[in-house]
């Protein structure tokens, strides 16, 4: 009964490096924003240097935050697109109601407080998806226009400059500070340290416990997670669920580094959002992704969208410009794909 | 129908909710108190010419005695001003000069003459010289542009030891965009000197880049807002002062006009029309522009609480 | 070759294992399962048989917990359910190798094999940790029990890049992690060819010796000899039989099953004509089979067998233009044909029924007329150059009639019909293309005796008609019962046609599965797991 | 004819229509039903059913597909005709030939961009949400650096007239989207077209193997949602008698949002005209019922997706709703 496979496995191999980029496509975004950056750095070699990572860095918090939700429900087949609305509810109704309450409440509660109302709202999404089995594409869709609608036609839409002093204070706090040559000031924001660790937990989550792996059972084939006996209910729902979480700290994040809360804000950027996540290696169609993959996209992303002054490309250009390599980008998914 | 009393009168902003708006329905809601009109203001949900024409064309099924709008983009509401006005309603509007189909426009101030001010102070804090750049909300607002471009050929006319560098950057009238935007012109232009900004959320973002970089006192930052968007960057000196007009006043004058027009009323060249700012206004076709311009920097700008 | 296995001479006195008392299920108005009341002991194989639709697999999803009864109990080790949920089921040790293999495509092989049974030892809880180094050993020594490698690199590679029998086989080696006491598996050896069912007998043997029980569902009673145990056979929902086995001859158990006597053991009736349909010279594609060549005549069955990894599916392919050979030559009908696309060969009368009725063949969601049609709507023009309605429903409707597809209206769903009448549907769609030659690509996979005994007169019948019909398959009664002559392939070449007359199934085994190198030495197309993955016809 | 089937998404919408309408024409005294409403609903309902139309085509081809780029697409196609015509005729002195010229351009323009979208989907194997995530940039970009964002204007009385002229009552608007609705209803329900993208939505693979042409469907699909898009611009530019690059921005997620409460599958093979014409209509109610009772538009928003949401709970959705195929899973192609 060893006839069967009596080629040693390593035998195979069509193309290794066709084969590596398939299972790791997280290679394919790190080869692009190499690439990327030589062409930026040979036009403009301040690109190259501490302030410009400093900066890209911290531009990747706000988003990358964000996209980690998204890559959870991507990982699990669903798509969420309300979670920008969830972000703003979160903040602008956290801050109104800190500063009308309690102005000197600790970050901690305040953060605490986006966390359960983010929870909150994406436990309904995935109530509705699960419940009534519908694509999650049209209920995120229509919880975006609830959510947002709900928010400015009851909560309020003035902004809210006037920020809870300990979200101020959270806003301006650095963690490494330095000043360049030109007398310019760089620093990281505390902020980072969010991310940080909602990378590590996400990590853990999908990597490490039964639970992550569930996520892309469910998004490799969700009936038969269920014929198997993965509660599928509880999938859902934890996957919706954390990416509000996540979406309520990023709104909060977003709020406290912007230094006001304006309820416009977010809502629009969803699609960068989801396209930074599938530059990173996820597929619409589920059941992939990773956490440093995604990381990845987000700097990517965050690159194309932060070089073009460096790259000394007039503004009416611009747009063109991000859509080109916006395309070029997922032209090299597509190959990818069509040898998987 | 001059004879009623009591009109019906609808204020269409650009954009519903936002601060700008917000304070220009005071003027609206004031309006009503002193003149007992049902004056009301609404506006959509989302910056898109496209919805303001739609709320328009609903409006229109109503039939109120006059519109007033702040058209998102003058151009595209023509063919639906003009319904409004074959069907007998008074259409007055504001930020829009070049509207064909309005009865009156109402601007506060002369649009290049405002942009060409607010370089005139940038200028000044920078000492004559030095870089500088220049933020639009977006490229196919007409009005930023206006105040940009009349900026740009005032420092070209006047201030030849300035230099503008990258293009027009957008920001899509969001406070984080600019500062991103910012951040950029930081890295690519070190030496920077100067930022003007033209959506009221410009000099918020530029303001806390400024502030970071720890370049509040190296930099001049002049810019449209409001006191309440600009405010706190004002203390810190990130940002060094900013130009506008009140909303508020603007509201009320568009609905005063449009008043006017319903009564019968003529408006003739430097007539008062009562409200500061446009107590001499001058007529030009059907423009009437006032001198409704408000600089004002740290140390006073706590007057304006809005 | 004959494997008489170990079979216990008396009925089992080992205790119960399950017990069903009175189980019913409807679906909407479809009465799947009518009553049925049934013990499985310990240690003890079971052949489930019945026809298509009979209730087969619905009585498997119950008792795997996959849905709900309608009426009825289950008792399992002494506790009854009215519900018994997956994992339940998975707790009391039922491991279920389902029909579909219910594989995660997207997940590597390890963590297919290992992380149901982490589920079940947390009692169903997601929320805990899981630890790669454990998932990989517990995977690994499943994995030896099938023989398969248990290299890093292997329990890495995602599933869909493997080859559907080693597919078959992980998911096998799933249902050996939890010491089980009831292994189901439904279908398994349709996509095993000869050599890997062996396999599967000797693993059956050591599940039985250990105590566990094994359910199977299959239609090949050959295979069910050959393993032994117990039989219980149901027709239209009900049970109709339980007991030894041997103590029927298949003729009964096919009576038992259908109801009829159907006892042809040749179908093969006309003879090929002199014209020559298709002729293949020397036809190549790299990795896959190379210079292949062979010529189908008029009024011709012609049979082609071989392994998995045989190129015999890769052949069938480029005959169908699903994936175009690279070089060789094919004339169809005469003339040179140049295949680039299943459309092309439809245009010369070339059609070709898939291996895969759900993902290659059928549009599940969709009405049984528009399948059916879907080939041939240039024939179906009306006023103005539209689709005449009336004239689908009229094809439709005769190609129900022809085929005898059991269906009130042609209007519902093809996912409402059972395995059999799908395959039908399938049939139906490419005759209506009036081929001149139709490849059969395992057309009876998971299709019961009754139905196959339609579908074997049938393709006499077309070939009566005047087709010539290519069948692959490794099903080999089947190419015995049917077809002039048969080539078997090996290693991507043809190695040896056989004319039918005289020829045997032994000798054909032999054949297959004959290790020497064929004569000019061709650079073998890679084991088993260097096959490419299935998708991406393009 | 056979009468349409009432499927749950009619039946629900059926409903909603009835009752929003009541209840405005109720609340607004009558002004709701009365003419001058019904035809400044009529106005601007088609632009946006269009556009949901052109999403919807993209929804049924399946494997994903969608069509963001509609917006961008029917404001390209505004420019550009608007460009050429004025390079080429006066406005007011050949108002014939220069209408006919925009239209033709705008077509032209609209089907390109369209094969574009379709060429990077079927041909380069591109994530349709990339595809046309990318495009939606360029080809505003295209139309920025164009007009350096400022509007084109003046097109003449013969644009005009189709913006806001009416025929037995009816402006013309509407009349152009209930032909072209009717056209693309008899296209998808009559034609060979039609079937074969509905079948490859459901399974590409399958709708391979009987000998349907996908790519050239996908090709053909993407075409003819640029076409229906670039009529949307058409529309637009009529309308406001003037073309610009951010024209109908927000109006991207409201006609996803017509489509999938039409009852179009986002996985691909469901989806009908009707439906989507009566959930366009809905959504029209709402929005000029909360203008005509002087409503927030915030309200509004909250209203339209609170509407989706009630379809869904429902419409017992017969179709596929997770992005996994029900069977044979390990099977299953790209
Ligand atoms: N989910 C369902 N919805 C509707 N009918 C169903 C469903 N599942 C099964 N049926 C019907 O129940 C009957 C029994 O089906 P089942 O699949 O159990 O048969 P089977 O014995 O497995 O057949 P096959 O040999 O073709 O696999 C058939 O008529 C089938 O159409
Ligand atoms: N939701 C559903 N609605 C209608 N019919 C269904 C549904 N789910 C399954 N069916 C049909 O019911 C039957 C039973 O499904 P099942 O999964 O048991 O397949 P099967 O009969 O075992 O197929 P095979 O013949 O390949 O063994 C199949 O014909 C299937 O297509
Ligand atoms: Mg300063
Ligand atoms: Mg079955």
């Amino acid at each position: 009964m060893s006839g069967l496979l009596g080629e040693p496995a390593a035998a195979r191999a069509p193309s290794s490096t066709w084969r590596s980029l398939t299972r790791r496509p997280e290679l394919v975004t790190l080869l692009l924003i190499v690439a990327l950056s030589l062409t930026i750095g040979l036009i403009n070699d301040r690109f190259f240097s501490v302030q410009n990572g400093v900066d890209l860095l911290r531009s990747s918090i706000r988003t990358g935050i964000f996209a980690l939700g998204v890559l959870t429900v991507l990982a699990a087949g669903g798509i969420d697109v309300s979670f920008t609305a969830i972000g703003v509810f979160a903040l602008y109704v956290t801050t109104k109601l800190t500063m009308s309450v309690w102005p000197d409440a600790p970050f901690a509660l305040m953060a605490l407080a986006s966390l359960a109302i983010g929870l909150g709202l994406g436990l309904v999404n995935g109530l509705i998806v699960y419940r009534f089995r519908v694509p999650s594409l049209i209920v995120t869709i229509g919880t975006q226009y609830v959510y947002r609608g709900a928010l400015l036609a009851f909560v309020g839409t003035a902004y809210i400059t006037d920020l809870p002093r300990a979200m101020d204070a959270f806003g301006r706090a650095t963690l490494l500070q330095t000043t360049t040559a030109d007398g310019i000031r760089v620093s990281l924001p505390a902020a980072f340290l969010v991310l940080v660790a909602v990378a590590l937990l996400t990590w853990y989550v999908l990597r490490r416990t039964l639970l992550g792996r569930a996520v892309y059972a469910v998004g490799g084939s969700l009936p038969i997670a269920e014929r198997l006996g993965f509660n599928v209910g509880r999938v859902l729902l934890f996957v919706f669920g954390y990416a509000g979480l996540l979406a309520g700290l990023g709104g909060l994040v977003h709020g406290a580094m912007n230094r006001q809360a304006n309820p416009f804000d977010l809502v629009g950027s969803e699609l960068d959002i989801i396209a930074a996540v599938v530059l990173g290696g996820a597929r619409v169609t589920g059941g992939t992704g990773s956490v440093p993959g995604t990381l990845l996209g987000v700097v990517l992303v965050v690159i194309i969208n932060n070089s073009l002054i460096l790259m000394g490309v007039p503004s009416t250009w611009q747009k063109v410009v991000i859509g080109a390599i916006i395309l070029v980008a997922s032209g090299i998914f597509a190959r990818r794909s069509a040898t998987a | 129908f001059a004879q009623a009393k009591k009109y019906d009168m609808v204020t269409v902003v650009k954009i519903t909710g936002i601060n700008w708006f917000n304070r220009m329905e005071q003027g609206v809601k004031k309006f009503a108190t002193d003149t007992k009109m049902n004056a009301t203001q609404t506006g959509p949900a989302q910056a898109d010419a496209a919805q303001q024409a739609a709320i328009i064309e609903d409006l229109i099924a109503r039939r109120p005695a006059a519109i007033a709008v702040v058209p998102f983009s003058p151009e595209t509401l023509e063919p639906v001003l003009k319904k409004a006005m074959d069907r007998g309603i008074v259409v007055v509007t504001h930020e829009a000069s070049n509207q064909k189909n309005t009865m009156w426009d109402v601007e506060a101030f002369d649009n290049t003459a405002f942009g060409a001010r607010l370089m005139d102070r940038l200028s000044k804090c920078m000492g004559g010289s030095g870089k500088y750049a220049v933020f639009v909300g977006s490229l196919t607002s007409k009005t930023h542009n206006e105040w940009a471009d009349g900026g740009i050929n005032r420092q070209k006319a006047a201030y030849k030891g300035m230099q503008m560098v990258a293009t027009k950057q957008e920001t899509y009238d969001d406070a984080d965009k600019a500062y991103e935007r910012a951040k950029e012109i930081l890295r690519a232009y070190p030496d920077i000197k100067g930022f003007q900004g033209s959506a009221s959320t410009d000099v918020a973002g530029i303001g806390r880049a400024i502030e970071e970089a720890g370049l509040a006192g190296k930099t001049c930052v002049y810019g449209t807002s409001l006191p309440s968007i600009a405010g706190k960057y004002l203390d810190t000196g990130a940002v060094d002062g900013i130009g506008f007009w009140d909303p508020a006043d603007a509201g009320y004058v568009m609905n005063k006009v449009a008043q006017m027009v319903l009564d019968g009323k003529k408006i003739t060249n430097g007539m008062n029309l009562g409200i500061k700012g446009y107590n001499k206004v001058s007529v030009k076709g059907k423009v009437i522009t006032g001198q409704a311009f408000v600089d004002v920097d740290k140390s006073n700008y706590k007057q304006y609480p809005f | 070759m004959t494997h008489d296995s170990s079979t216990p001479t008396a009925p089992s006195t080992g205790e119960v294992l399950l017990r069903l008392t009175d189980v019913t299920k409807t679906f909407g108005g479809v009465q799947a399962l009518r009553g049925v009341s049934l013990d499985l002991h310990a240690g003890e194989v079971y052949h489930l048989l019945g026809e298509n639709g009979s209730g087969k697999s619905t009585l498997i999803k119950i008792i795997s917990g996959a849905q709900p009864p309608s009426g009825g109990t289950i008792t399992v080790r002494g506790r009854t359910y009215r519900r018994l949920r997956a994992l339940d089921a998975l707790e009391a040790g039922i491991e279920t190798v389902y029909q579909d293999l219910s594989l995660f495509p997207n997940l590597s092989v390890a963590e297919n094999v290992a992380l149901s049974s982490q589920l079940v030892r947390g009692g169903g809880r997601l929320a805990r940790p899981l630890d790669p180094a454990e998932v990989r050993r517990v995977a690994s020594e499943a994995l030896t029990r099938v023989g398969l490698p248990t290299s890093e690199d292997f329990l890495d590679t995602a599933v869909d890049e493997l080859p559907i029998a080693v597919r078959q086989l992980v998911a096998i080696a799933r249902s050996t992690v939890i010491r089980a006491s009831l292994v189901i598996m439904d279908e398994p050896t349709a996509a095993l060819t000869q050599r890997e069912v062996e396999n599967l007998i000797g693993i059956v043997d050591r599940l039985r010796a250990d105590g566990v029980s094994v359910l199977f569902v299959t239609h090949k009673l050959d295979e069910a000899y050959r393993i032994g145990g117990n039989l219980v056979v149901l027709r239209d929902g009900q049970k109709v039989a339980q007991g030894r086995l041997a103590d029927h001859t298949k003729a009964e158990v096919a009576y038992l099953m259908t109801g009829q006597t159907l006892d042809r053991t040749t179908y093969r009736a006309g003879s090929p004509q002199e014209e020559i349909l298709l002729e293949v010279s020397g036809l190549t594609r790299r990795g896959a089979f190379s210079d292949v060549s062979f010529t189908l005549r008029r009024g011709e069955v012609l049979g082609v067998t071989g392994l998995l990894d045989s190129g015999r599916n890769e052949l069938a392919h480029a005959l169908s233009g699903v994936r175009p050979a690279d070089a060789g030559k094919m004339r169809v009908g005469g003339r040179d044909a140049r295949l680039r696309s299943p459309r092309d060969a439809i245009d010369l009368g070339v059609g070709y029924v898939p291996e895969d009725r759900l993902t290659e063949g059928l549009f599940l969601e969709k009405s049984i007329r528009e399948n059916m049609i879907v080939s041939v709507l240039d024939r179906l023009l009306g006023r103005a150059r539209t689709l005449s309605a009336e004239r689908a429903e009229r094809l439709a409707g005769d190609l129900v009639r022809d085929l005898r597809v059991a269906t009130p209206n042609v209007e519902l769903p093809v996912q409402s019909l059972s395995g059999g009448n799908q395959q039908r549907v399938l049939v139906a769609r490419w005759l209506a293309t009036r081929p001149r030659v139709l490849i059969l690509h395992g057309p009876t996979m998971g299709v019961d005796v009754g139905s196959k005994d339609a579908l074997y007169r049938l393709v006499q019948d077309l070939a009566q008609r005047g087709l010539g019909v290519l069948i692959v398959s490794d099903d080999l009664p089947e190419l015995l019962m049917n077809c002039d002559r048969v080539l078997v392939m090996r290693h991507g070449r043809v190695a040896r046609e056989f004319s039918v007359p005289g020829l045997d199934e032994a000798t054909l085994t032999r054949e297959l599965l004959d290790d020497r190198p064929l004569a000019p030495s061709p650079a073998p197309p890679g084991g088993l797991l260097a096959a490419a993955p299935e998708k991406g016809g393009d | 004819m056979r009468l349409p089937h009432l499927d749950p998404y009619l039946r629900f919408l059926l409903l909603a229509n009835l009752v929003i309408v009541l209840f405005a024409a109720l609340r607004s005294g009558g002004t709701f039903v009365g003419i001058d409403n019904l035809q400044s609903m009529a106005t601007q309902l088609p632009e946006l059913g269009l556009l949901a139309l052109a999403v919807m085509l993209a929804m049924i081809s399946g494997g994903g597909g969608i069509d963001l780029s509609v917006v961008a697409t029917a404001n390209l196609a505004a420019i550009t005709a608007g460009l050429t015509s004025r390079a080429l005729f006066s406005a007011d002195e050949q108002a014939t030939a220069f209408t006919l010229t925009f239209v033709a351009v705008a077509l032209l323009v609209g089907a390109a961009c369209g094969f574009l979208n379709g060429l990077l989907v079927s041909g380069l194997r591109f994530a349709p949400i990339l595809a046309t995530l990318g495009t939606l940039q360029v080809y505003t970009g295209v139309a920025i650096v164009l007009t350096s964002g400022t509007a084109v204007i003046g097109f003449g009385d013969g644009l005009t007239e189709l913006g806001g002229g009416t025929l037995l009552g009816l402006p013309y608007p509407m009349w152009v989207f209930l032909i072209v609705a009717a056209l693309l209803a008899f296209v998808l329900g009559r034609t060979r077209f039609g079937l074969r993208l509905y079948l490859m939505g459901t399974n590409a693979k399958a709708a391979h193997f009987a000998g349907i042409r996908t790519r050239t469907i996908v090709l053909a699909t993407y075409t003819l949602s640029g076409l229906l898009a670039a009529t949307s611009g058409i529309l637009f530019a009529a309308r406001a008698n003037s073309a610009k690059a951010d024209y109908g921005s927000s109006y991207l997620l409201i006609a996803i949002l017509i489509a999938v409460m039409g009852g179009v599958n986002p996985s691909g093979g469901f989806g009908r005209v009707l439906s989507l014409v009566l959930a366009a209509v809905a959504l029209q109610f709402v929005s000029s019922t909360m203008n005509l009772l002087s409503l927030s538009n915030f309200l509004k928003d909250f209203t339209w997706g609170l509407l989706l949401l009630l379809s869904v709970v429902l419409t017992n959705s017969t179709f596929r709703w997770w992005t996994s195929r029900p069977r044979k899973e390990v099977n299953a192609g790209t």
